[in-house]
């Protein structure tokens, strides 16, 4: 890596002690000598394994659910279904007012994705705790699923989230978050050319190599500890509180040492039921994905389709564009809500352009609920973003990198949210990258500055 | 059979902390009697190395060595509130917060020494080793371990500080959509180079050539691990990985690191990082959030680079073989 | 349920103990014998994580039987560090700044020190196959790859 | 009912205990307990051997005698069977290459068992109590086998007369999008005499390209020697779909990589 410190200069004072320094992690040595405690390496006697009997099925109604074998098995400590949950309906977000609440802990009546938890089993052993979700018997009628965003769109899809009502999220804006800026319809009429490209992802796992989990130990004192890896501690804490109707005084989580995240680990998920076990046994609770669970079953990035459309002048500037975006979010919310309307904050990309049209949708289908990940409401975006600079720098005969900074953001320009830009470097980034990638660029180029005089 | 080699740019940013919810998180810092410094947090570390980061900025706040701080985090019974490490939040937020906390603390930690000194506090400096000198007359001076030795047993003082940092909640205009999503912006451009076989559709990424602009590299080293292992999480994303590999069709989802596609420790590329810094006017000394952004342009420049060598556009991710193979028989057939 | 004895040296002690046939040597070594430096990241021999080195070995943990293992001389990366000294291997992940969030670390130690042991002078190829079947989401594997060359140029300089 | 493991001294003693429901023989422990470990009930018990025999490599005479419990590594690294090991190095990473047995790899399902791809290129048989069985036979009726393998035999090729190809989309390790095993004598003209070609992830199982075998026959290794061995790669095969790779992406690229591997 190299810092290339002639850039900026003259706005950063190089004369710090500590700050700038290639201290080394005080972490490391406990990585390296294997004595880095993460949330597993923590055990306890009497410890119950919990293992969730998951749903075979993309989308059905629960008839019936016969734990009664189960109970019975050896080594079978506790049954919990939807009704041993206090609070069973809940949403992660609604810790800072955006609702519905509309998901389940447990599945009450219905279950929406193939994989979503109906009944945990706490056991002795893991071995016993696996017999024993082999033996519990869930009627189901099996309901039509969707899964592609345009068909749940469509009138008369089936309706995979009643708490929502429709297949997507409605915000205080109606069905999309918006926004708009100049007059889009009037750049394209006096565009050069007209192009309209769509971009599709699907979901991508975090993988971290650690696996989403906790370990949970009543306790004297009416309290429980949770060992956890979340990424958000008090989210999860406070999330927990609403879940259990427990007072969050009640609930110590101690984490901080996570065997990776990527955004993985910010879903409220397993600490809730595991604490539910652990008061409702009296016994510590271990609650651990198995790689499978992680893979399949814990939040993936949202796949997402972007449509763009863009009108450009054969100088390069670009005169207007118009995003749609669709955000996945599987069968509940979690966190795409915010994601999608993140997306909408980040369109048009790290341009100039007078006038933007954006619509972020975030739709509901009947797979695993996605939420953040590293780059959440951004990455696709971006993807769609800069492959669609490079088909309208061919498109009108230009170099793309030179066609980027044409339209590259500087100081003071005014975002299609509304936002003055400040702190640019867009065009410092893209200098150096043509001078080390040895892509040259005209002079002109070389000379701009993310700067405004004035700004 | 050919192997045809192309390259692609691609130019990003990135926005820095999640406005939209509303945004806090608080520290604490105190002195132990020998002057050591504590940092008491709730924030998580997921392995990018955010202890390490608050001590070092504690460190330089105070004027202490890095080694002399001790950080302590993410117990809910000790460490206040924080949203969590997400969104490219964790350094900037919470090193606010470690910031304004260490100010407090070293403020208290000047006026004993000001007052074992007998001169002004606002007359004295630290020297990032652990003294604290008179500005212009350093002979007099008095080392940390003495301050917070006379705070503890001699003057009653508490060498303690509290931060807290939030940004206020932006709620989006419904209309117009106006509203404030981030504070600072990180930024980035990278060079993709790839070979492709297009009788296969395999793409090898040769190099990559990335340029970060992230504030201020706190720690460079660990700078570099977050840059260089984003680059691949980047190209991974690019060309390997979904859990729905015929998405939206559910079938086949891979459920182990065999069948869950990343880049192997055969498959790197070659990457250059360089890092420019423009200190944003709200982070910590500077710093930005890199730790998301540094794993997006290779994705895009990849796909150019894709395209620039077969002449095929492959819009849909990840950009398997199969997808190049079916567009260039298609480009075949037409 | 039917408990068998396991007897193995760990990192040069003998260890003895009972646990349920069946039972894997990752879970006796982390919850019968309190060794949680080898990690369960998949129990599947997909990720790597829990490898130790069984007589010279390099092995998986989770799916080695601890009864399979009744006689075997066991090395765990909480073994290396002699005296309070890191193993160079050791050192040189600090050095090169190879761990992140530490979790594949144990078991890339493992797998590079069955390389050293046997190639001291490894090529970058034989350094990549040799971590090959360990997995790190952190880290893109270049900075751990260097770890592993710089560990053994300086045991090839010690050795001078 | 919890697990348990039970050892044997001889083979036949295992064999017999195998007789009980609910047991599975232990090989290396790549499938069987990691299938445990994700929670698969259906086995309580696990049978092995520890007889000798299963872990000897015999070579001679040009005949190869490989016990089942033989490990990848330890087929890759004896002097012997140097023309096989690149076939063994591809199974896994170092770890399971320690773990991983011949005699399992017999029963991995695709896209694993690209050791038993070469084995089939070579034309090996299977020994069990039943006897011993062409190995095409025994894999036809893997699903239903219950008696031990023992080893494996079959005739060493001749030195360059064994070709291997694994395509993988991770490196240096990865599960095969396909592999090819081919095994080839020429005549002294330089046109092939004999060809068996096998193939992994072009059915559920390793299966031989026979149509294949047939075309090259009498031609020369060039261009256009193999050009109707190419155009008949796919005929008979059923390629699996997976996270990997679609059957559809199977079948194109299979003629590409079988020219690339019979030009080499």
């Amino acid at each position: 890596m190299e810092l290339r410190k002639n850039y900026f200069a003259d706005v950063r004072k190089d004369d710090l002690h500590e700050i700038g320094q290639p201290r080394p992690r005080s972490d490391s040595p406990g990585h390296v000598t294997g004595k880095t405690a993460f949330f597993a390496d923590r055990s306890f006697p009497g410890m119950l394994h919990l293992k969730m009997v998951r749903s075979p099925h993309h989308h059905a109604r629960i008839r019936s659910i016969d734990t009664s074998q189960a109970e019975k098995h050896p080594g079978v400590v506790k049954v919990l279904t939807a009704k041993d949950v206090p609070h069973n309906v809940y949403t992660i977000l609604i810790l800072i007012q955006i609702g519905p609440e509309d998901e389940t802990v447990l599945a009450d009546g219905k279950v929406r994705w193939k994989g979503e938890a109906v009944v945990a089993v706490l056991a002795e052993t893991e071995r016993a705790a696996q017999e024993a979700a082999a033996k519990v018997k869930v009627d189901y009628e099996v309901l039509p699923a969707v899964f592609d965003m345009e068909e749940a769109l469509k009138p008369g899809a089936p309706l995979v989230n009643e708490y929502h009502g429709q297949n997507y999220y409605l915000y205080d804006s109606g069905e999309c978050r918006k926004v708009r800026f100049g007059d889009v319809e009037a750049g394209f009429a006096g565009a050069d050319h007209i192009l309209e490209q769509s971009y599709q992802s699907s979901p991508i796992e975090h993988a971290p190599t650690e696996t989403t989990g906790c370990v949970v130990a009543p306790e004297g004192n009416d309290r429980f500890t949770c060992y956890t890896n979340t990424q958000a501690m008090f989210f999860t804490l406070d999330n927990t509180s609403i879940i259990l109707q427990m007072p969050g005084s009640k609930l110590h989580f101690v984490g901080g040492t996570v065997g990776g995240g990527f955004g993985g680990k910010v879903d409220v998920i397993v600490e809730p039921i595991a604490i539910l076990g652990a008061k409702l046994t009296g016994r510590p609770v271990c609650f651990v994905y198995s790689r499978e669970e992680e893979m399949q079953i814990s939040s993936p990035r949202a796949a997402e389709k972007v449509v763009i459309k863009d009108g450009v002048m054969k100088d390069g500037r670009i005169v207007a564009r118009k995003v749609t975006g669709y955000t996945d979010a599987g069968a509940y919310s979690r966190h795409s809500p915010y994601g999608a309307q993140k997306g909408a904050g980040h369109y048009p990309g790290p341009y100039t352009i007078p006038n933007v049209w954006i619509d972020t949708y975030c739709v509901y289908t009947n797979r695993t609920p996605s939420s953040a990940m590293r780059g959440f409401g951004v990455t696709i975006g971006d993807f769609a973003l800069e492959v669609q600079m490079d088909k309208l720098a061919r498109l009108i005969g230009m170099d793309p990198l030179e066609f980027r900074f044409v339209n590259a953001y500087r100081d003071g320009d005014m975002k299609a949210h509304r936002q003055p830009t400040e702190g640019a470097a867009l065009i410092e980034c893209m200098q150096e990258a043509s001078r080390a990638a040895n892509w040259p660029v005209a002079e002109k180029y070389m000379a701009m500055s993310s700067y405004r005089k004035g700004a | 059979m050919a192997i045809r080699r192309g390259r692609g740019v691609a130019a990003i940013n990135y926005p820095t902390g999640m406005n939209l919810g509303g945004d806090p998180t608080q520290a604490l810092v105190h002195s132990t009697p020998t002057g050591n410094f504590m940092v008491t947090l709730s924030s998580v570390d997921l392995g990018q190395g955010m202890k390490q980061i608050m001590a070092q900025i504690c460190a330089e706040t105070i004027g202490v060595p890095t080694d002399r701080v001790v950080v302590d985090t993410a117990d809910t019974d000790t460490g206040p509130h924080c949203m969590g490490t997400f969104a490219s939040r964790g350094t900037h937020r919470a090193g606010n917060a470690v910031i304004q906390a260490a100010r407090e603390a070293r403020q208290v930690m000047l006026e004993v020494a000001a007052e074992e000194l007998e001169v002004n506090a606002s007359d004295l400096e630290t020297d990032g080793q652990g003294n604290i000198l008179v500005k212009g007359a350093p002979q007099k001076s008095i080392s940390i371990f003495d301050v917070a030795l006379s705070a503890h047993f001699k003057r009653g003082r508490s060498i303690s500080g509290r931060g807290m940092f939030l940004i206020p909640r932006s709620y989006p205009e419904k209309e117009t959509g106006a509203m404030k999503p981030s504070t600072c912006y990180a930024h980035a451009c990278t060079v993709a180079e790839v070979e492709v076989d297009d009788e296969t559709g395999e793409v090898t990424v040769l190099t990559v050539k990335n340029v970060f602009e992230i504030g201020r590299a706190l720690n460079p080293k660990m700078v570099e691990q977050q840059l260089v292992g984003g680059s691949w999480m980047g190209i991974s994303h690019a060309l390997y990985e979904t859990t729905e590999p015929y998405y939206p069709n559910r079938d086949h989802g891979g459920t182990d690191f065999n069948q869950y596609l990343m880049p192997g420790p055969g498959d790197l590329a070659e990457t250059e990082i360089i890092v420019l810094e423009r200190p944003s006017a709200d982070g910590p000394y500077g710093a930005k959030g890199p730790g998301e952004m540094c794993a997006n342009p290779q994705i895009p420049a990849v796909a150019n680079a894709v395209f620039d060598a077969v002449g095929v556009r492959i819009d849909t991710l990840p950009i398997t073989p199969e997808r190049i193979l079916r567009a260039l028989k298609a480009q075949a057939a037409n | 349920m039917a408990k068998v004895p396991v007897q193995f040296t760990l990192n040069g002690s003998e260890k003895a103990e009972f646990v349920e046939s069946g039972t894997t040597l990752l879970n006796a070594l982390r919850d019968k014998i309190g060794d949680t430096s080898p990690k369960g990241g998949c129990h599947q021999g997909t990720c790597g994580a829990c490898s130790v080195i069984i007589d010279g070995e390099l092995r998986l943990s989770c799916l080695t039987l601890a009864e399979t293992c009744n006689g075997a001389a066991i090395t765990t990366t909480s073994g290396l560090a002699e005296g309070g000294v890191l193993h160079p291997l050791q050192r040189a992940f600090l050095d090169t700044f190879a761990t992140q969030c530490g979790f594949c670390t144990p078991g890339m130690i493992m797998a590079a020190k069955v390389l050293l042991d046997h190639t001291p002078n490894p090529s970058r190829d034989e350094v990549v196959e040799a971590l090959s079947g360990n997995i790190c989401r952190c880290t893109g594997y270049e900075p751990i790859i260097q770890a592993v060359l710089t560990a053994a140029r300086a045991n090839s300089q010690n050795a001078a | 009912m919890a697990l348990a493991l039970q050892t044997f001294p001889t083979v036949k003693d295992a064999n017999a205990a195998l007789k009980a429901a609910g047991t599975r023989y232990l090989g290396g422990g790549t499938l069987v307990v990691r299938a445990a470990n994700e929670g698969d009930v259906s086995v309580s018990g696990l049978i092995r051997s520890t007889d000798p025999a299963l872990s000897a490599i015999a070579v001679a005479g040009g005949k190869a005698r490989i016990g089942a419990s033989v490990t990848m590594a330890a087929i890759a690294r004896h002097p012997d069977l140097g023309a096989l090991a690149k076939a063994a190095r591809a199974v896994g990473g170092p770890a399971i290459r320690n773990t991983a047995t011949i005699g399992g790899n017999l029963f991995a399902p695709a896209p694993y068992g690209d050791f038993a791809v070469a084995l089939l290129a070579l034309d090996a048989t299977v020994d069990t109590e039943d006897g011993e069985l062409p190995i095409e036979a025994f894999l036809a009726k893997r699903d239903d086998s219950r008696a031990i393998v023992s080893s494996v035999r079959f005739t060493l090729p001749k030195a360059d007369g064994f070709r291997f190809l694994k395509v993988s989309r991770v490196k240096p390790k990865g599960v095969s999008v396909l592999s090819i095993a081919a095994v080839l004598e020429r005549a002294a003209d330089g046109t092939v005499s004999s060809a068996r070609i096998a193939l992994g992830c072009m059915a559920d199982r390793p299966m031989r390209a026979k149509a294949a075998e047939r075309a090259l026959k009498g031609k020369k290794l060039d261009q256009n020697g193999i050009a109707a061995a190419l155009a008949a790669a796919t005929e008979g095969t059923a390629p699996i779909t997976d996270p990997i790779a679609s059957a559809w992406y199977r079948a194109e690229v299979l003629p590409v990589h079988l020219g690339r591997l019979l030009l080499a």
